[in-house]
């Protein structure tokens, strides 16, 4: 990570594209984090790979100055851990949406964090499928009347901080995007996390979802760092992870005091350094010894 | 064939060894410059049921494993039963008599070679897979060869443990001498050579050949009879500096070689048809991110987990018609294992070059089956061409030179084809959009959506594709064009057709042959001017529908006069071509489906319907065991 | 068309109020028996850009949205600039003369009608969009309507707050008076009728189509633009008794929709071309397990995400290619609107009788547009034919009677069908596998593997096809046989090549039309038939690569001698199919690529690349705001 | 649930075909486990639905006498959802394994936890992909060799408790198949239990996996019925999902005392009672007033 650092400002990463969100999207404040978490880090734009899925909060790449790539509906973590096993030498961050992530995209998510690929994902959680005009989603909460459960919604809500630590998730946080500078910490801090690290932001849908709003999360978040919290205790983090309701913490949930190696440092094939720096193809000897293997 | 060949079946339930005696024997006579064609078929069980091993043995290189059995090696009861039968006169069985005995006569001019495995072993009583060693002595020595390949394999194959080779070595040589002593020695006897053989499979040579080819990313799921690719994989990533990942499932698989391969890396991955469904929406992907992409899809039979352990060529419509709407794809299917060695070098180059995905369409005969390649052909270094790839840029700034034109990832250039830079390479930031987009990456599938810059896009991908046959070799006809017969067949038909085709020209039925290698795009000339003067066209495919057959009439307009089909699990054998011909050739039928009858096919099934199986001479309740 | 018609335009950004301008206008004429054809061509943004709606109207039922612009509604300054070029003489222009005035003259002929909203209305102060209301009322009286519908629908539609319906109906009866004291009213002055109306999508249809048919399990993932079927599902399945429920992926779609088939609930699911890519599996698993399920593919324009707001004629290779091997599948691609109504009827009961997959292929015209539809046609009680299903069990006990044989699941019956027991029914217990099975369930994938049974199995579901005809209905030509020209097209160009077929005629060009509904199986003989006779084939379809001249090609070996084709996001228009065949007979190409370079589709892209457009008459710039 | 109950045994449920598992398999203690339970429970074989993946475990309804069906690699779950909710008159197993419930279909089991389906869910987990012929697994552990992993695992272990109790599943254990008569009872408590329930199985394969063999599991298991463990209690059971080591819990892990409805008992199109029972079509006045609703 971050070999070299430069000094770069928030308009390095603005994209000459204008966001398309509707006014008020939570999504902008997330955007603006990451403006400002990237140009504080230091790493050029074209060292910067950001990946998303489909979504509102997915065309976030197109917004952005960096190498993007919008790839497919809830595939963007295998998509992004290719790129990262490729070239490892670049930051590589997922962004997308709570359908995105936790409906069709889960599995890779929680396989993600077992193998612990060094990976800074971004959930914008808004609790609805926005693209599709309002939903019902993973994380909308049971009862929740939607386009999809005019009676309600009957399923219990995904826990995504709970299923992170539950996965081996070394750096777990939660933000919320009416609180920039809170989100650009966490940013900076998941992007120096040596392994996977998931932030799960709050990003309210102003259009489709008029249940959780800035409002709703407003009266209820309150800062993990403003408590007596301690993000090195796995309990306490299981704990808050499970605490949803008139409060709602956010903040750093967790972070592994001494993280497992990340993939990359690890994968045999990966010792000699980066992949696409690599000469294509085998040599003589190598080629002659391969073959006599099969005489 | 000119020179003489000889077909060894090797019989027994799973756990008898049937695999590993038919490896033993292919490695010893590859040594002695035989080569070797060998298939396998088997069930997917760990203990009981029946495998039938052949190995077709000659000087001259067998493209298929032929349809008769001369020398039968029966490692249970229940296999000598089932295919004494079946051998040809001149042909012998060898079994150990201490174990079973035939249950009927066996043919007119079949030899019955029993070996008291006891009596020639000492370590039977506590190795009774003695028996095999004992047996694989003996064949070598009645097809004419003498004992030293088998010495030197056996040495090889327990190399750390001299004690076992030792007895190995001694319980081999005994039936070699006994045989030597006691039986008549087949009419065919083996010519050796000196000629130096690799002996391998499709997968190993997929997986070989990919790395050769300069393959630095490989990820899989398990998936029958596409596994073994993986396995050399992460066998080898390790000294050859190759990641190698086995991850949740296909849409993971084909969703990060894609991410690996956008990075720069060339990425490869491979499944069988289901796992290949499983792939269809990120094929699309490839396509719309002009993002190469290399998958083999290595076919069985289908539909759904249909027979996970049988052959078929059932996955052309899947190839074809993954993922939704219109883009170029290309899809190859090597005719033999040796095109498995060199098409995943193809498959880069025009994918890199053309910047989307190839399909490799592979089956269980090629990927799984065994055969001897001449390690010359092995030892190749592939020329790689990486098309229009920026890897890096004139200067390592924030920008591009000055003055530069803006970098356009998806220029509308006149080729189509739209120079591609690598994430990480400086001045060439892009955003790769699975929406539509325009030249620069920007979507226009939302607000900036309009009809001229779409259509103008996908103009330009679909251009992509006009010069492509120049890097994909055009079918020929093999045998005369004004043959009474032309057959033709796709994929790893070739080395049956070619011997049916060999047979019929010598009964007299003067016929030609065309096996198509690339399927998409086709090469409607070619195939057109060879077809269009043919006198009858026969297409030959393993499959129910004719799918090739569909897909040649789709391209060309041309309807085949007659098609030979196979569906049963079992990969055709010469005579059910030149069968299948004849019976076309008499009139009334225009498709033949050829089901394989012989004993060996037919399980014992508890609840089971019956068929009409060719059936055992003998029932199972008379068999002495 | 012998009723005149009007074609009105509604235009503005997202956030506007297009759609509901266009909504309430078409409910008022409907309510005065006039019949509508709306088509909106909108962007996925939420505010801004541009929308386009066209609602075409007449006395006679209109069966696509036409390709000129009569009355122009503009709601902002950019729609006036765009759309006033492309109005006809004797066509007007209605805008809000205290927001907008035209950046250009007219064309001749054609007459400007400013609104001077704010002194119509005192509520536009605070309420802008009364100039909608205003606008809309201003139409009708120009067609000649009277304003009884148009209160009325605004009446029901504030149903709630008298109010507001007071403020609305003011506004529009202002809009109404002041045209009739100001402008000249349209040349085409509608007639009205008593005809009642439904004003309906494809979607809508679908969906009620298929409760009415006994639908009793819906279940979907959102995904544009089938997502209305799952919200007209989620908002009626309490009523109705469905299960309707949104799930995690297309993948477990399908299979939960399979799922509640097999226990024998009519299941059908809905998606677009990514999602299908996804159930590509699950659709083999049916195949296989011989259980039905009804799954509707609405088109987008692809590949991958593509434009997901904007129509193509895709997927059909898709729909063919989906999952590995070969098995009976039924794809159809509904004509209409109302057939949108009537085809989950025939999808069920031929994949109850069938046990198999059927595919429903849509397009995002069909799903979305809206169109008026005889309420009489929607009040069908279908017929429901649920084949050979076993639900119950003579004797409740814990096997069958006596005697009886036992039950097969898949018996190898002479007609391939197969009695189909549901679990729970006492006596018929069996086991259904994706693996290839005996008559009995037993899978002979495994150690029972063998070739006889396995070809037994697929002859037997391949067999089942064999009297699907006698229930799916065959195309029939429209027109002569002998005609100069014969269209032919598939799925939802219906309504539009019907137009065009007629204005040729008119002009002199004789032409027939034949549509395909069933794709397949394929009316071979049908087909031929027809087309083996016809002058001049045209096959005109909504994509690049002419997938449906390629099946046609394939299945009856009729290469087409032209082609008409539009890719650029938007649907055909009758003009466009008009000069693609005049272009075809002048010669010279073979391959019309319509596309659509009016203003309306332009954006402005802030990083785009230049394209051919007609262009607008005045630049951004100069206009007016 | 268990409507009608009869007197029935264990040969009731035994099906014609004898399994064709390797010799020694755990598999055989699972599927004996069943037949008693069933036996136990007195549902008639026809009342009960068996529904698998693909897997040597996943084999496991072609020789259990039900109604069964051996859907794809992964699916089991979403295939008998839809089952469930079209007949919930029915009593529905999902059996599978290791690499089909946690590797390809983890995404659908999180899900069906969510949602609530009343299920029981059996995981034959051998860590490994028995039926490929024994590859790493989801739950292989780290440093584990194998076929594709010869320089070892570098994932980390799923954990399926963990992610279990993250997942609102109200009925959590784990099993061994060398201990049947425990399994026996974890089983009918489950198919008792109105909810989602998981029972994870230790199943050795004894071809492929030589490492976690019989042994291995005797000298580590033991069972929380024996310990101070009181499975209402969330924390104590997170704690004990996380053990892993010298010694490894089986046992009844959580069970919520009071469990949140299923799904079926929810659904608003199910309120009229088993929906397969329900007439087809709709009545010519609901026709009538749908169509108004067009006009
Ligand atoms: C395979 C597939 N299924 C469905 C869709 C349609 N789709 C696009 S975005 C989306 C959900 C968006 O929700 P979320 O990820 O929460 O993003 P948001 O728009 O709320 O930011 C869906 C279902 C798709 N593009 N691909
Ligand atoms: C889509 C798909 N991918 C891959 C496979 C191949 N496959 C069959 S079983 C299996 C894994 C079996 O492992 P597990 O589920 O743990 O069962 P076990 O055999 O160990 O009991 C795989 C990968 C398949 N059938 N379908
Ligand atoms: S629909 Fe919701 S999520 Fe999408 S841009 Fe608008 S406010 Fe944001
Ligand atoms: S391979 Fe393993 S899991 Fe499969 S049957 Fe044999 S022992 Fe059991
Ligand atoms: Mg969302
Ligand atoms: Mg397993």
């Amino acid at each position: 990570m971050a070999t070299v650092t430069a000094v770069l400002e928030v308009k390095d990463f603005k994209a000459e594209v204008p966001p398309d969100w509707c006014p008020g999207c939570g999504d902008f404040g997330v955007l603006n984090g990451l403006f400002h978490a990237c140009a504080e880090l230091g790493r050029r734009p074209h060292e910067v790979l950001v990946v998303s899925g489909i979504g509102c909060s997915s065309n976030l790449p197109g917004f952005f100055r960096s190498y993007g790539v919008h790839s497919l509906h809830g595939r963007a973590l295998p998509f992004a851990t290719g790129a990262k096993l490729a070239n490892h030498g670049m930051t590589v961050i997922v962004t997308g949406g709570d359908g995105d992530g936790y409906g069709i995209g889960l599995n890779h998510f929680i396989q993600a964090m077992r193998r612990n690929i060094d990976i800074t994902y971004i959930v914008m959680d808004n609790e609805t499928y926005g693209l599709t005009t309002g939903q019902v989603s993973p994380t909308s909460e049971t009862g929740m009347i939607t386009k999809t459960t005019p009676h309600g919604n009957l399923e219990g809500m995904l826990n995504p901080m709970a299923l992170a630590l539950a996965s081996g998730c070394g750096y777990v946080a939660r933000g919320f995007s009416g609180q920039p500078k809170h989100l650009q910490k966490l940013y900076t801090d998941a992007i120096r996390h040596p392994g996977f690290a998931l932030i799960d932001v709050f990003s309210p849908c102003v259009t489709f979802n008029k249940h959780n709003s800035y409002e709703w999360f407003r009266k209820r978040v309150y800062r993990l760092e403003d408590s007596r919290h301690d993000p090195n205790d796995f309990h306490a983090a299981m704990d808050a992870a499970l605490e949803w309701g008139e409060k709602i913490p956010i903040g750093l949930f967790y972070q592994n005091r001494s993280p497992r190696p990340s993939l990359h440092s690890q994968d045999p094939g990966l010792q000699a350094g980066v992949l696409v720096d690599q000469p294509l193809g085998v040599s003589k000897e190598q080629r002659r010894k391969l073959v006599e293997e099969f005489i | 064939m000119k020179e003489p060949d000889v077909i060894v079946g090797i019989g027994g339930a799973a756990g008898d060894g049937v695999a590993s005696a038919g490896n033993t024997l292919a490695l010893s006579v590859a040594r002695q410059g035989q080569a070797v064609y060998a298939y396998n078929s088997y069930q997917s069980v760990i203990r009981g049921g029946h495998s039938w091993l052949r190995l077709r043995i000659s000087a001259e290189k067998p493209v298929n494993h032929g349809d008769q059995v001369d020398a039968l090696i029966a490692l249970n009861q229940d296999t000598l039963d089932r295919h004494l039968q079946e051998l040809v006169p001149g042909g012998l069985a060898l079994y150990n008599s201490a174990k079973m005995q035939p249950g009927h006569e066996p043919p007119v001019g079949v030899q019955l070679c029993p070996l008291p495995v006891p009596d020639l072993t000492p370590a039977y009583a506590k190795l009774p897979v003695m028996q095999n060693t004992v047996a694989v002595g003996a064949v070598i020595r009645l097809m004419g060869l003498d004992f030293t390949g088998l010495e030197s394999v056996l040495g090889s194959t327990f190399a750390k443990k001299p004690q076992v080779v030792k007895v190995n070595v001694e319980a081999a040589k005994a039936g070699y001498d006994y045989a030597a002593a006691h039986f008549l020695p087949l009419s065919a006897q083996l010519r050796p050579t000196t000629q130096q053989w690799a002996l391998v499979t499709g997968n190993e040579l997929f997986a070989m050949g990919a790395a050769f080819a300069g393959c630095k990313f490989y990820c899989a799921y398990p998936m029958s009879p596409a596994t073994h690719i993986l396995e050399w994989f992460a066998g080898h990533g390790k000294q050859l500096g190759i990641c190698v990942r086995q991850v949740e499932d296909e849409i993971s698989v084909i969703n990060m070689t894609i991410g690996a391969s956008h990075m720069g890396a060339r990425g490869m991955c491979a499944t069988s048809g289901g796992g290949l469904a499983l792939m269809t929406e990120a094929i699309g992907l490839s396509g719309m991110l002009e993002t190469p992409v290399v998958v083999i899809n290595v076919q069985r039979a289908g539909p759904s987990t249909g027979v996970p352990t049988k052959t078929e060529q059932g996955d052309l419509n899947q190839a074809f018609g993954a993922s939704q709407g219109d883009f170029p794809r290309i899809i190859i299917a090597p005719l033999s294992m040796p095109d498995c060695f060199t098409t995943p070098a193809l498959a880069f180059n025009v994918a890199d070059r053309y910047q989307c995905p190839v399909i490799i369409l592979s089956d269980l005969l090629l990927s799984e089956g065994n055969e001897t390649v001449d390690p010359a052909l092995l030892d190749v270094e592939f020329p790689i061409d990486r098309g229009e790839l920026i890897t890096a840029a004139p200067e390592d700034g924030n920008g591009r030179q000055a003055g530069d034109e803006p970098y356009l990832r998806y220029k509308d250039t006149a080729s189509g084809i739209s120079p591609r830079a690598v994430p990480g390479v400086p001045g060439h930031i892009h955003v790769a959009a699975s929406d539509e987009h325009d030249e620069d990456g920007v979507l226009i599938s939302d607000v900036y959506t309009d009809t001229v810059r779409r259509k103008k896009m996908v103009d330009k991908r679909t251009r992509k594709m006009a010069t492509v046959f120049e890097h994909l070799p055009a079918p020929k006809l093999e045998g005369s064009i004004d043959a009474e017969v032309t057959l033709v067949g796709w994929g790893s038909t070739w080395g049956v057709i070619s011997e049916a085709v060999e047979r019929l020209n010598r009964e007299g039925i003067s016929t030609s042959h065309l096996q198509i290698k690339v399927l998409v795009p086709f090469h409607v000339t070619e195939v057109s001017a060879i077809l269009g003067r043919s006198r009858r066209v026969i297409v030959v495919e393993n499959n129910q529908s004719g799918q090739f057959a569909r897909h040649l009439r789709a391209e060309t307009g041309i309807k085949a006069h007659g098609h030979i089909r196979k569906y049963d699990g079992e990969p055709f054998e010469p005579k059910h071509i030149v069968a299948g011909v004849k019976k076309i050739l008499e009139g009334g039928t225009e498709v033949v489906d050829v089901l394989s009858t012989e004993a060996g096919w037919q399980t014992e099934h508890p609840t089971g319907t019956e068929g009409d199986w060719a059936g055992r001479l003998v029932p199972a309740a008379a068999v002495i065991t």
